[in-house]
């Protein structure tokens, strides 16, 4: 296990950029589904909550088919890359933020909003400060999404390939050691994924309260 | 001409060092101080998990990127879904251990070429006990055994190159517990070492292959019972995806591939491998063989 | 500087607020009276186009608000709401709000929030998060959170409710001569019937959803418009 | 296919079970969490949210552990069979239950507890009160928590053992239709596991909606 | 009926309140006064055993509340708050909140929601959901909701602010009989001196975290305690 910094490292490059633009998609389209005015829009809410529960082995199979060769996008070439991962990955936590932000955000005082545009806040203005208002349970989802991501391992087989030194991450590498019957090792490597998400949940939960003790 | 095979693997271990040279001279074989990076260096190895889980890919590959240049991406999966990779082509070069399948494959036209590379055995393992009494009967006869004892018996039934050998046994013994599905019969659906810890945990018999078994021997409650017969070679083939069906396989990479799989170096180092841990080869190169030598 | 016509306001499909015409001249302090739920807060709302009417218009320095770019109209606004709800930060960042939403510079900020928060009484409370302010404090910030903007049109919503009785009196003292002189256009919304014959140049009643009667407080005690009208000023 | 209808039932009571023990388990250790005033509170948070990211296949491996016959609790014979999965599934989705729990419940108006305690109700009553005042993120975090469980496979595989007729569910089912190479297969099961988890999705919105619109 | 001995409350680290007496008898009306951010609010909240004391005691009946069982004690009051925070739900639930709470009958649930719905003037409203409502309304709610409960002690923060001035008065009057019917302890915080001389039987007055004088509005009137109760009570 020489080249356990190296799976460590891409586990924590490819979840944590999953998780990035999971936020990016995730909390505008939360946002807009928890404070816009529209049709079907518990339609879409339940859409959404569904894709919290899509299962990691369902999505790999999906951008796989996509991504092979023999697929609609097969000529990109990213099939067993990190890129790929990283796609899989934000389709999984992409719906966990934005249904999370879509509730956290839903919980606010309606008149907020009109307050804030009251004094003056344009809409982006207005959005940035309910997101502020919610910041505790929008670190929740945040924080809900990158566990779903740093923990899946059915996508990340598929589409990546569990290659080493190119797309291994911890969670493969653990189901590889398990399949080998190397159970110590596996649990090993299980210790070193949990005290990382420990660590990256503790900066996140210090981060959000030296923001909220200002 | 070349040796018989032998039921005993264990007995078997000299077939190497008096092999000849493959019958094709290795074109692209190059010394590894004047490797020069192919055209397309990437090319994508679909492969059965018992392959990697043994730890042979991880000798092999490195060793072959260095002679060569390419970059292998070694994706482990089932059986099945390895032959369909290759079919769609979406793999550049198969190794898989389903004979019957990988002629279907071949005669439908979705492999160009394909070479035996080695083999390992299969073995039944069970506990140590063996309520059915098969240990020294001939393989169809346990199978007929652990019927009428009506034993825990787990199989893989997913379609993999050990659950097809299976089959073929049962078909043998003109019985047909997957379709009648007794209680003893416990179908898993999971690769060969979680299988082997249901069977350990149910205290059932098992068809395996020998190099799984012994990588996971240390966590499970089986004992070797049924071994050394004709019948049960596990026999791995290299194939390579037609590029005329799909134009943008990397067939260069894949002869390559095939080539050093077969090269005597190479089948040196196949039949080295495991010795130092378990005290017995795990794999048997064949690449001198024909498939009629191993009575396929 | 405002006027509204033939307008209609409908809150969960009910018709709250009827008002056939209303003229406010720039500079003038309109207070506004009535009992609760006659739409009074309705109306402030309105104005700042926080709700769309379901009929007619409300027109600002001539032109139909409707047709005004939503921010920029909104920006020469400052609303003081009824029930404040402050944002959960400190007291200082929540009077600065508006004017970091207009983007301004941060002396000047830093310069108004001085004067409004001791304006306010509350500039010793600037570093203490705005949840733990008492009910009256929180009220004071609101009404710093307003006046640092230095809007050409002010609402208030019922700004004193909270409010001590001898701050009550000193605010009302300065906001008259401060909003005489600063030809601002106020509308101010309050259940203190004396309080709105001294701060508004002319008084308007709602009730019941209906813009009953406006004009000077003399006027409307002298001659006002109906029973319900009459009803509701008996107190006075 | 013939047993399909078996393994989605199964499928159905394994994850319902589980997510409601951990809803048992999660909504009220997730309300002490976000009301209770005690030092390590934040420490505490920080392990609820690490166990949002627990691996399905390192629980797995630690259930199968304990439950083989080798391990300690080898005994109770559980190992592959439904309880097994229900364990470790419980194990997967009450920190998710838990962390969102929380989330959902400090993001509320502090002096809502002062007032409902001087209307007269006893704490249990005022809990009641919150939950309810916090039922829209309350049940996104239902939701995600379902959401986690009905899309797991590692920890099904491991210690359920994916066997035909037993312990099989929609994932593991999914899993091996994959590694047959029967990728229609595959997706046909996928599309039955969405359409089930969107029902019970819009079936509890649709509840949670009446509650609300009484 | 209720003694307050030597009390210190503390909010977040700092001296909010300090009470070195206070009696109160059976069936007394207490007004409370006193500028913004003075502890009158958080008077209630710990005679309601909402707040810990830092130091001191409170005794009720003679038995020290700390000693009695919380739940208790909590269900003899009815607390009117300052800010009251409706339920998201229907008004009429709202109002019954407290006797649900108590584990009222259907049967009287509903009489007694129906009579003091009607009496606060919000009969009308009773299938309205709390957040559909004006400012106003929503106080007369929490007054409705206070009301049903038919409490010993009825603890009230300012519970008329918000209310039209008609419907204050006329609060105000059934109030003063039917609390003096009642013997029913009141505390009542107000920032309407007037009101506090009108209802209270005797008029407390704490600034500044200090309980400065407490006597009836004559008493005070005539006897003020220091220059600083002078000035808070130069408007009255
Ligand atoms: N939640 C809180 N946390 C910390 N301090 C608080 C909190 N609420 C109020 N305070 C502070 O406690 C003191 C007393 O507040 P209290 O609410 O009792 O005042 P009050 O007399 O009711 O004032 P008002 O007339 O404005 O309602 C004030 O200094 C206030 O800033
Ligand atoms: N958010 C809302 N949704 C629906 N209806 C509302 C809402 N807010 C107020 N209403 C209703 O609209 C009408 C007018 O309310 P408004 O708030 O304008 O009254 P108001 O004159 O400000 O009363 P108050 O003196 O009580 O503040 C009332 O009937 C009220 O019930
Ligand atoms: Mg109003
Ligand atoms: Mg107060």
């Amino acid at each position: 296990m020489s080249d356990i910094f190296e799976i460590t490292l891409l586990s924590l490059q490819v979840s944590t950029i999953a998780t990035l633009i999971s936020l990016l998609i995730g909390l505008p389209f939360g946002t807009w589904l928890a404070l816009g005015k529209f049709r079907g829009r518990s339609f879409l809410l339940s859409i959404v909550n569904t894709g919290m529960a899509l299962p990691p082995v369902v999505v790999g199979l999906v951008v796989a088919m996509t991504l092979w060769r023999s697929g609609p996008l097969g000529g990109l070439r990213l099939i067993y890359t990190p890129v790929a991962i990283i796609i899989a990955q934000t389709v999984i936590s992409a719906p966990v933020v934005m249904g999370l932000t879509a509730a956290a955000l839903a919980a606010l005082d309606p008149r907020l909003q009109q307050q804030l545009l009251g004094l003056g806040a344009s809409r982006v203005q207005m959005i940035w400060m309910l997101w502020r208002e919610a910041r505790l349970p929008l670190l929740a989802a945040l924080m809900a999404g990158f566990g779903s991501v740093i923990s899946e391992v059915g996508a990340s087989m598929m589409v990546g390939g569990n290659i080493r030194g190119q797309t291994r991450v911890l969670t493969t590498a653990i189901v590889l050691e398990t399949s080998k019957g190397e159970f110590e090792k596996a649990l090993a490597l299980s210790a070193l994924l949990l005290v990382l998400t420990y660590l990256i949940n503790l900066a996140l939960t210090l981060i959000q309260q030296r923001g909220a003790g200002k | 001409g070349t040796p018989a095979p032998t039921a005993a693997p264990a007995t078997q271990a000299a077939v190497v060092t008096e092999a000849p040279v493959a019958t094709e001279a290795p074109a692209t074989e190059a010394p590894a101080t004047e490797v020069s990076a192919p055209a397309n260096p990437n090319i994508i190895l679909a492969t059965t998990t018992s392959t990697q889980d043994s730890g042979l890919l991880d000798v092999l590959v490195p060793m072959f990127e260095e002679q060569t240049g390419y970059v292998v991406q070694t994706i482990a999966v089932g059986t099945g879904e390895a032959l369909k990779m290759g079919e769609e082509g979406n793999a550049d070069v198969l190794l898989v251990h389903a004979p019957a399948s990988e002629v279907t494959l071949m005669d439908a036209g979705f492999g160009k070429d394909r070479m035996l590379v080695m083999h390992n055995d299969y073995i039944i393992v069970g506990p140590a006990e063996d309520p059915a009494k098969i240990a020294g009967l001939g393989p169809k006869d346990a199978f007929v055994a652990i019927y009428n004892a009506a034993v825990p018996f787990v199989s893989r039934g997913d379609d993999s190159g050990t659950h097809k050998k299976e089959v073929s046994f049962w078909k043998k013994a003109e019985l047909d517990p997957a379709t009648e599905k007794p209680e003893w019969f416990i179908e898993t659906g999971q690769g060969m070492g979680a299988s082997l810890t249901v069977a350990s945990e149910k205290g059932a018999y098992i068809l395996t292959d020998r190099a799984t078994y012994l990588a996971n021997k240390e966590n499970l409650k089986l004992e070797i019972l049924l071994e050394g017969n004709n019948a049960f070679l596990n026999v791995y083939h290299v194939i390579t995806v037609n590029p005329e069906k799909w134009p943008a396989v990397n067939y260069d990479g894949a002869m390559a591939f095939s080539k050093f799989m077969t090269d005597p170096a190479t089948q040196a180092v196949i039949a080295e491998f495991g010795v130092e841990k378990f005290g017995q080869p795990l794999f048997y190169p064949d690449a001198d063989k024909t498939d009629a030598d191993l009575g396929l | 500087m405002i006027s509204v016509r033939d307008l209609l306001i409908q809150r969960n499909g009910r018709d709250v607020l009827k008002i056939n015409t209303l003229e406010i001249q720039r500079g003038e302090t309109l207070a506004v009276v009535g009992p609760n739920g006659a739409g009074k807060s309705t109306l402030l709302l309105a104005l700042a186009r926080l709700l769309k009417p379901a009929r007619g218009q409300i027109a600002f320095n001539g032109r139909p608000i409707s047709q005004m770019d939503d921010l920029e109209y909104r920006r020469k606004i400052s609303f003081v709401f009824q029930d404040p709800l402050l944002m959960d930060m400190t007291v200082e960042k929540n009077i600065a709000l508006g004017l970091k939403f207009r983007g301004a510079e941060k002396e000047e900020v830093r310069a108004r929030v001085g004067v409004w928060s001791k304006a306010m009484g509350v500039d010793s409370l600037l570093g203490r998060r705005a949840s733990q302010l008492s009910g009256g404090e929180a009220q004071r910030v609101s009404l710093a959170r307003a006046f640092v903007l230095d809007p050409e049109l002010l609402l208030m919503d019922e700004p004193f409710s909270a409010v001590d009785p001898p701050t009550r009196a000193q605010l009302l003292n300065d906001l008259s001569s401060l909003l005489s002189q600063d030809h601002r256009t106020t509308i101010f919304v309050t259940h203190n019937l004396k309080e709105a014959a001294q701060v508004g140049d002319r008084v308007a009643i709602i009730i019941n959803g209906e813009l009953k009667q406006v004009g000077t407080p003399r006027q409307i005690k002298e001659n006002p418009a109906d029973k319900k009208v009459m009803e509701f000023l008996k107190e006075f």
